[in-house]
């Protein structure tokens, strides 16, 4: 039909759909396609004052807060997962630099249930999930009620509805439709859950290739306001399929994001002083990227959608 | 880890982290659902898949359901070899599910502190007087409150064994007995075992922790010098079982650099 | 690793998994895939007093009400959906032919939302479906509370967890691994809802082809307790890939229950006297088969799971 | 089917189905989200693609999601080329979902019986004085409360226009003004217009319905007759529109035969 495509570049999509203030979903897959190109964009465009949700996002939050672009985050685990502890965050919870920053803390469940709850259209969903736990006597988006149709105790979990989502995929066509694969997470979710949604992706193909599996296109194209096709744009975190994790470069980051003076030198050099994906990929050269490279290709058995 | 702990352990055929694995493996029965986590608990699953669980089902908290070992070792659970080949990718939803339908009967777990009822606090440390924060609960605060029952492996340092945590990022026996049933808890849940650097602690139907066993080389007053409230133990206090030698070789072949369980 | 093959014929499956009495899950995919040849099973082994669920399951409760196997129904939708209304429930709900039996009313949202709150492992779900309508005042399943978070009316739709769930799929490997394709409808949740799940599927792979698409596998074996082998099996309702609908088949039947001495003589004729599947496809003869096979195959581009 | 308008559509060059499908058509702006529904409205939306709204987007009960016409006439929405090459094959939920969330801005739905204020029955019959148990709500009901809008087709029979129907299996405006939103339902949703075999009726800001239009030879008179409560009548009572050529030839070349639109 006459839709017209939606493909720009990160700039376009960072500038026109993540404004200042508003409350950003990223890294809704886990520890898989995370979206740095996406978050380093939102740092040079000196976002301010964001919320940034994601049940586990690595060290992309830890970026973000770093780069002093967050004012709250709501997230069950900020850190660097293969590394440990976040010293961004630790430097803004403990000491507020660069700034004051609030954390709402959820566990993984509850947060998954919160963006279920806006994906379903309804305002809360119950779980047994933290009760007795201090997440659910500090955050008030985790109320105890009592059951309606039983006598038990229940967590009311808040529906949680983001501006807008930010969900790396390994390809889409130009009007949005996405297919992914591997570690979902929370990302068909999320998808739904936002106002709107970026498709960040590895490959754009033709339409016919995303409707020859429907079951596999997670996120339908009407919900996406914006494609960018950004070739590894998720590194240092995985796509399946496409690349591995780069380890090292997690374990380089904990290094040196541990004293402040090192961190806005780490930021300089991998955000700041580059203007986009491409030259950040040049910087970490070739040679890198071949060895996070696909080794052996592993293709999935067809499903014949034939009549 | 404790030097006395350390220092024990080379003087045998395998290293304390070795222990603890062959320990956790032994906390998984045939045919279970584990919600696995990462390093030793992965290590122990798959030993256990490897020995006396050949049936035991892996979970994961990004969506993943394995019943394979991977085929590399992993540094977080959305490592590609760990999708490849799993027995289902799901949603993050679709294993919490699982989890709170009763049907996953142990949850791995770690901490930064544990008290006495074996509550877990990951969301703030101690050191020096400081406060500082942590990273916080990631899905452990679900395991812990919806697992049938829960495994916990830390080191056991004074500063973590604590009277009283400072703030309960994961519910263990609370108070002590009726308290997870009074929370709204599922019956019969919480803590079942706390595989430390130093011994393996249970717990009684009052849902205080004792101790259970010391590893081999570790003395009772080691573990209570180590633990911050006065540690019940065992009328029959046992020994940890050395790692048998397929469990040693299982591990070894999953990890051969000791990357982990150095 | 050491898991037992679970295949077993269809007539063990329903003799192990199917006692008198059961809630059984039935025509979880819509008007696709739909368990007719477990059905016929259940008519052929007597089973009696059982519950049967199901969103819109075509004609197969109808013939299940008439052969009297069911005491009670918990469905959105019971008829003919390409011709009309079904001529066997209309004699047991008005006039208690061949026994009484109850109707517990859903839309399709709240039997979905029933599934979803037994797969999510929580009592209930909130909705605001049904609002104002006769179901939520007739059906007890459904009761109007407050939100525990905002002043609205909601509905409370209260989990239903069938003991067996029996789903029709396109492949299955022998542990009860199971691909499914195309229309879903609840047989997702239906799947985790139930406390046993018995697959029957139109063609038994090597672990490896269900293993090689994780993401396509929406039933894992380990809440799989029967596995059958059963081509053909969802005829006169299509399978995506393998046959299409046997319109005809719908229309015939409309004709032939219109009256209950025709509905015996067709019950007689298409399940009483065949002893299963095989010799159902017999009558059915080579070339309306040939007819409803795939013309044209249509195959999924792959996914790349490998690293 | 009454007589009379039978006999009209004869004389003109399209039938009455082909007016009425035109009409529902002409309810779907460009970029909506439809419920689409089978027979005639699931041609109505096709028309529509293929005239003025040609980025509207359809959803199916099954969980399929549709931009393209199907290749072929469909008996059910779960008929393979439903699935093939379609935008999403989703679960029955995501698209209920898509409905809570107020994202469906138009429902087509029928039914056995309609009220002055557009409440429908489709579970319970009644005909020669006899309850009949018809099939149910299927989606009907979640459509009726959670579309923003809903446009109802059905034959326009006296026995099935009833001043006030015995069960509400999908609630319309319920008993005016007001009503929708005191149960609960979503503020500025309900019953947009009822298409009919002999007319086009729509819903005052009382919730109430009225006549609107008259299809090409019927009159007021033959309309009121076959409703079971007094018909408001709008002051500039219209015409329905005959159908456009495009509409015809769109509509034609899905089915050719006049499967759907006799």
């Amino acid at each position: 039909m006459t839709t017209a495509s939606k493909l720009v570049s990160m700039h376009d999509a960072i500038a026109r759909h993540v404004p200042h203030g508003s409350m950003v979903l990223l890294g809704a897959q886990m520890e898989q396609m995370i979206p740095f190109a996406a978050g380093h964009e939102i740092i040079r465009q000196g976002k301010r004052d964001l919320t940034v949700v994601g049940p586990i996002s690595d060290i992309l939050f830890d970026q973000l807060i770093g780069a002093g672009c967050v004012s709250r985050v709501m997230a069950a685990w900020v850190g660097n997962v293969s590394a440990g502890v976040g010293y961004c965050l630790r430097r803004a919870v403990e000491r507020s630099i660069p700034r004051r920053m609030e954390m709402v803390d959820y566990s993984n469940f509850t947060l998954a249930l919160a963006l279920h709850a806006a994906a379903l259209g309804v305002p809360f969903l119950p779980t047994y999930s933290t009760l007795g736990s201090d997440l659910l006597a500090k955050n008030g988006n985790l109320r105890e009620f009592s059951s309606p149709v039983s006598e038990e105790k229940l967590v009311a979990v808040r529906a949680l509805r983001p501006d807008v989502a930010v969900i790396h995929v390994q390809r889409a066509d130009e009007f949005g439709n996405a297919h992914l694969w591997g570690s979902l997470g929370t990302a068909v979710d999320g998808a739904r859950a936002a106002r709107k949604v970026v498709v960040v992706a590895e490959e754009i193909v033709a339409p016919e290739v995303i409707a020859s599996d429907p079951n596999r296109t997670l996120i339908p194209g009407f919900l996406v306001a914006a494609v960018v096709h950004e070739p590894w744009g998720a590194h240092p975190s995985p796509a399946q399929g496409y690349y591995g994790r780069d380890h090292a470069f997690f374990s380089q980051y904990h290094e040196q994001s541990r004293q402040v003076e090192d961190f806005e030198h780490w930021l300089e050099r991998w955000v700041l002083r580059v203007s986009d994906r491409r030259e950040y990929m040049n910087q970490l050269g070739a040679c890198r990227a071949e060895a996070l490279g696909v080794r052996e290709h592993a293709y999935s058995a067809a499903a014949d959608f034939g009549y | 880890m404790p030097a006395g702990a350390q220092a024990e352990t080379t003087t045998r055929d395998y290293t304390l982290g070795e222990l603890m694995v062959a320990a956790a493996s032994r906390e998984i029965a045939d045919g279970e659902l584990v919600f696995v986590g990462m390093r030793l608990p992965m290590l122990a699953f798959l030993v256990a898949k490897q020995t006396r669980a050949p049936r035991a089902v892996g979970l994961y908290e990004n969506g993943v359901i394995r019943e394979t070992p991977s085929p590399e070792l992993l540094y977080t659970m959305a490592d590609p070899p760990n999708l490849r080949n799993a027995t289902q990718c799901s949603q993050m939803l679709d294993v919490m599910a699982l989890l709170q339908q009763g049907r996953v009967d142990v949850g791995f777990l770690g901490a930064a502190e544990v008290d006495r009822f074996g509550n877990l606090n990951s969301t703030w440390g101690h050191r020096d007087g400081q406060t500082t924060r942590l990273p916080g609960s990631g899905g452990a605060c679900d395991i812990a409150c919806l697992s049938r029952r829960t495994v916990v492996l830390l080191a056991h340092e004074r500063n973590r064994f604590r009277e009283r945590v400072s703030h309960i990022t994961s519910p263990g026996h609370g108070l002590g007995n009726g308290w997870r049933e009074a929370q709204g808890l599922p019956a019969r849940s919480g803590p079942s075992a706390l595989i430390t650097t130093l011994g393996v602690l249970r717990f009684g139907s009052d849902g205080e922790a004792y101790l259970a066993s010391v590893h081999p080389g570790v003395s009772v007053e080691e573990v209570l010098a180590n633990t911050g409230w006065t540690l019940r133990v065992a009328d029959e206090l046992l020994e940890t079982p050395a790692p048998a030698a397929a469990e040693l070789s299982s591990m070894r072949s999953l990890d051969p650099n000791h990357f982990w369980t150095r």
